[in-house]
């Protein structure tokens, strides 16, 4: 195996320009969306006493999610020793770091009272798993952080394992508590289940390894540097089958609140509704996330290393928002079971008679997502550019000639 | 070097001989600020240096009690009582006992209020009345007209 | 007023002339000090534009010292950001809310917030700088008194500042009053607080010190031919300014 | 963790825990240092509220009548709640609702506000301790320390609470209340602190009563003495998603 060597990107390019204005751009948006907020209060937004969790929730939960995932590469190289993967372990961990920058971000901007955000740490509620999630994220910056300055450092090489495992378990803890958020939820029917935990860690390896895929692709085609075949098809197979394990979990998990009484009238109104969430899940999860990705990965056609693998990684995203979305807003959206299953409420000033509680978000919240996402891609272009995170190549022939047999 | 010690002797030497003309207090924008006196009680401490140093240090320790345990004093009888309430019933009000508005008509921040006026002096925000209500109710009983501010 | 408010006051007099003088003095001179050659450290912008942007890279976020030490770089950024945070919490002693500064300008809120916690980062800052020339020994072998003593200097005033924002309060209604006297000339007591003292103290005993000591590198760096020249050797020759006499007799002979 | 760390997160905000390690490091070297808060400890002589009460309510659907919204009214009056530019975003701390028993089809009118459970979801879910329960049991927001995450309102299983999505003006002296805090309904918690020995009623039930209904008996469940422990004993009453076991503090007869 050649010595890979990393190489700064040149930064000059129109496309990088574009790019970073674009980011930057989206960014500035979403700071301007939380000046604005700040300002006006949540009033401006499509979020209510009822959706009280809305788009921004979904935008932030995903990025961390993805997170986490993304650092699936890295932990593949290092932990399970699997050579193929060393060379993208830098790329894998900035991204993560990214990401995970992208989602706090979005969280803490959306809070009702952001300046009181220094009580998290002084006066900390252990019984709360938020709680816990804020004291994961520094955590995780520091494990990743580490991890990859092992990397990069090879005076501190003999810590490049044990930052790497450290990591890679951190991250474990990590989405288990970003499920848990809503496992722990015991008073809501339609999110308090265990299944929550291994789901969001499974959906992260998929939206991860999406995010992951997207950024190699796009940064070696614009940066002219060479990305094989063999690579490609790897990555190829390991999100057909996080795919495939991220849609089992979810089937899992609506078989299991369908056949419950508490929360059938939730799942039969999500599965078989007319609301807007319904759509989201069978057209956005099940056909744009699963099944035309897996399709668009298994169909054996011409250029599947390249279009094919791309689109599916977008259709991955997009599929993966949409799971979020239901998740998220849809399990909100249907009126809670507030007095016990023996009564049906049928009159109510708050809503608890209505069909369902209809959440149209405002632009405020479209841009204070858009202005996360803007942030996580800012970092990892000037991450590219000032840090030696590209592998100058990653053509088949510069990689472990071993991972060709295998 | 020398040539700067030789400056600074002569600087302390002309600020002696200055000092006193530079003696009389100037009028700030606080000079002008007035509250009346309430009958009575004193306020809770009695001593406005204190007060201007510390009051926030006075008012989340308790507030931290009240809150949270319950403790309550007697808006009437205890001295020690720090209730923003109290503070406000007092303090914001104009020389004939009237409630002065910490906003004006326009949503503009109203530098006549007790607590804004210093505050808008060094420019630190409050943000206690996004909360509490920044207004007195009731009324009291005025003593003396009213009393400059003492510098 | 006391003898202490009056040697405070006439010392910030004499401070702020020795640092105003003094500064332009070492700026007129950096001005006026010839670059005999083209130097700029490579890869160096061809375009007057480029310049200014990596000038601007260079105040901004210190990159030649990123690429150089990071270590150097992550204490020496921190605390200089904080330096920044304190500057603009700072300027509540001459304006009031009804300045143009907030709002558009300033979320005064958010550096009320930020500024009390900057104060530790401020510190941390320079505890790291100070532990890398004690620890490190290829440091600490060119390390001068006055290296020690700029950090120490700093700290100190750091220090004095977060203890008055935790500990020991100031009466800063009256700290403003002072402040806004030295403006108007009309002069209004310090308020008495030892760490206020101190504070102050350490401040006047900078800004005296600052037109010779090695803080210069905040104007030098704009005088800096290796950052602020055009890497443009091949189009244009260079000549420095007490050799463009030699260069046209040269032509003429 | 429950008493010593209620106990505990009372003193500690943000001042003190930064205060300390700074404190400790300057005392011997700067005189005159005012510790406020070792000044301040002897002042203090007001009483806290006590676990050895539990102030609850009984709520007597029988004699709800329907259409009424008295207490909705006076819970409005008395906290200064308008309503929002989005109904949605309204405040509300109690309403009225009428539910239908799914097997009988009996249908019945009560009004829903927070139960004050024993083990209520919402303060195990606050990062900040901020939604907190008294010792006499009352369950309320600490806005001090809210920071506005809405995860309380994720986890009540009644919907008690509310965000308060835009500014508030005119607030009851007695009741601050804030954009970008949640709120809930607190006993009218500063009635009761008036005379923990012989609280008045909180505003809903009182307007209850001078309508005549007198649905809604309010009290001290632990006090023998109380008509709200008399009626408790006396009449058969439930709890709102018992299957939860939060043990609350309001319960209700007649569903």
């Amino acid at each position: 195996m050649k010595k890979v060597r990393y190489l700064e990107l040149e930064g000059k390019s129109a496309s990088f320009n574009f790019l970073a204005a674009l980011f930057a751009g989206m960014a500035a948006l979403g700071a301007w969306a939380f000046f604005h907020l700040e300002h006006s209060g949540h009033a401006d937004t499509g979020m209510n006493n009822q959706i009280v969790w809305g788009l921004p929730h979904v935008f932030a939960i995903m990025l961390i999610v993805a997170a986490s995932g993304a650092l699936n590469l890295a932990s593949i190289g290092t932990v399970f020793n699997k050579g193929l993967y060393k060379p993208l372990a830098r790329i894998s961990a900035w991204l993560s770091i990214s990401l995970l920058m992208g989602g706090v971000i979005v969280l803490v901007l959306d809070l009702g009272n952001p300046f009181h955000i220094d009580y998290m740490f002084t006066s900390f509620n252990e019984t709360s798993i938020f709680a816990w999630n804020i004291l994961l994220y520094p955590g995780f910056f520091l494990f990743t952080g580490i991890y990859l300055w092992t990397m990069m450092d090879t005076s501190k090489r003999n810590y490049y394992k044990s930052a790497g495992t450290a990591a890679f378990i951190w991250r474990l803890i990590l989405t288990s508590g970003t499920g848990l958020i809503f496992g722990l939820l015991v008073g809501r029917i339609g999110f308090n289940a265990a299944i929550m935990a291994p789901m969001f860690i499974v959906v992260s390896f998929s939206v991860g390894l999406a995010f992951f895929i997207i950024t190699l692709m796009a940064t070696y085609k614009w940066s002219n540097r060479p990305l094989g075949c063999v690579l490609l098809k790897r990555l190829k197979n390991l999100l057909v089958i996080f795919i495939a394990a991220a849609f089992y979990f979810a089937v899992i998990f609506h078989l299991t609140k369908y056949y419950s009484m508490a929360s059938q009238d939730l799942e039969s109104w999500l599965l078989f509704g007319d609301s807007v969430h319904t759509k989201l899940l069978w057209i956005g999860q099940v056909v744009i996330g699963t099944l035309i990705p897996l399709a668009l990965l298994l169909i054996p056609r011409v250029g599947e290393c390249n279009t094919a693998i791309f689109s599916a990684a977008v259709l991955v995203i997009i599929g993966t928002f949409c799971q979020f979305f239901v998740t998220i807003i849809g399990t909100q959206a249907f009126p809670q079971q507030v007095i016990g299953s023996d009564y049906q409420v049928i009159a109510s000033k708050f809503g608890d008679a209505d069909p369902y509680h209809v959440y149209s978000p405002s632009s405020w919240e479209v841009m204070l997502g858009l202005g996360g996402l803007g942030l996580t891609f800012l970092m990892v272009l000037y991450g590219f550019k000032i840090m030696r995170f590209l592998p100058e190549s990653l053509a088949d022939k510069d990689l472990d000639p071993h991972a060709k047999s295998a | 070097m020398s040539k700067l010690i030789k400056l600074f002797l002569f600087s302390t030497l002309l600020a002696l001989a200055s000092s006193v003309s530079t003696e009389s207090a100037k009028e700030t924008s606080l000079g002008k600020l007035t509250y009346p006196a309430v009958q009575g009680k004193r306020c809770v401490i009695n001593d406005t240096m204190e007060m201007r140093k510390n009051h926030m240090n006075y008012i989340t320790h308790q507030r931290a009690e009240t809150t949270r345990l319950g403790k309550r004093w007697n808006k009437k009888t205890h001295k020690n009582n720090f209730s923003i309430e109290k503070c406000i019933n007092c303090h914001a009000r104009d020389e004939k006992g009237k409630p002065v508005k910490l906003k004006l008509g326009s949503g503009k921040l109203n530098a006549e209020h007790f607590c804004q006026s210093c505050h808008n002096y060094t420019a630190v925000t409050i943000d206690c009345f996004s909360c509490h209500s920044a207004t007195p109710t009731g009324k009291v009983k005025i003593i003396s007209k009213s009393k400059k501010k003492s510098k | 007023m006391s003898f202490l408010s009056v040697t405070y006051i006439l010392l910030f007099y004499a401070a702020t002339i020795i640092l105003f003088v003094g500064v332009g003095r070492r700026i007129y001179k950096y001005a006026k000090t010839p670059a005999p050659l083209k130097i700029p450290t490579m890869p160096a912008p061809t375009t007057k534009v480029g310049v200014a942007a990596r000038l601007t890279r260079e105040v901004v976020f210190f990159e030649s010292l990123f690429k150089a030490n990071l270590w150097t770089w992550i204490f020496g950024w921190m605390f200089h950001a904080s330096l920044l945070i304190a500057f603009f919490r700072h300027l509540r002693y001459v304006v009031n809310s009804d300045t143009f500064l907030i709002g558009p300008v300033i979320h005064w809120h958010l550096l009320q917030l930020a500024g009390q916690y900057t104060s530790f980062t401020l510190i941390i800052g320079l505890a790291g700088l100070l532990a890398r020339r004690i620890f490190v020994d290829r440091v600490r072998y060119i390390s001068a008194p006055s290296d020690y003593l700029m950090l120490l200097l700093i700290i100190g005033i750091g220090v004095t500042g977060a203890l008055m924002t935790f500990v020991a309060h100031t009466d800063i209604v009256a700290l403003k009053d002072f402040v806004i006297g030295l403006f108007t000339f009309s002069f209004s007591a310090l308020p008495t607080s030892l760490l206020l003292l101190l504070h102050l103290g350490l401040v006047i005993v900078l800004m005296i010190i600052f037109p010779i000591s090695k803080l210069l590198h905040a104007p030098g760096l704009f005088f800096s031919p290796t950052r602020n020249q055009v890497d443009n050797s091949r189009e244009k020759r260079h000549i420095a300014d007490w050799a463009k006499p030699l260069d046209e007799t040269r032509g003429k002979s | 963790m429950s008493e010593l760390n209620e106990n505990q997160q009372t003193t500690t905000n943000r001042r003190t825990f930064l205060k300390a390690g700074v404190a400790t490091a300057s005392m011997g070297l700067i005189p005159g240092v005012n510790l406020i808060g070792l000044s301040q400890a002897a002042i203090t002589d007001g009483s806290a509220a006590s676990d050895k009460q539990r102030w609850g309510m009984l709520i007597d659907t029988n004699k709800c009548e329907s259409g009424c919204t008295a207490c909705v009214d006076a819970c409005n009056k008395e906290f200064n709640i308008k309503p929002s530019k989005k109904p949605s975003q309204t405040v509300q701390f109690i309403r009225k609702v009428t539910v239908r028993h799914k097997l009988t089809k009996v249908e019945t009118s009560l009004p829903l506000m927070c139960q004050h459970c024993e083990n209520p979801p919402c303060v195990d879910v606050c990062p900040t301790g901020a939604s907190m329960k008294r010792a006499d049991g009352i369950v309320k927001v600490d806005m001090h320390r809210c920071i506005g995450c809405r995860y309380c309102m994720m986890a009540c299983p009644y919907k008690a609470r509310s965000f308060i999505h835009e500014e508030v003006t005119e607030q009851m002296a007695y009741a601050p209340r804030g954009k970008g805090s949640v709120d809930s309904c607190n006993l009218c918690v500063h009635r009761i602190d008036e005379n923990r020995e012989n609280p008045r009623n909180p505003a809903c039930v009182d307007a209850c009563n001078s309508k005549g209904h007198k649905a809604m008996i309010f009290g001290d469940i632990n006090d023998l003495k109380s008509n709200l422990n008399k009626a408790l004993k006396k009449h058969q009453s439930r709890e709102l998603r018992s299957e939860l076991g939060l043990n609350t503090g309001v319960r209700y007869r007649g569903i």
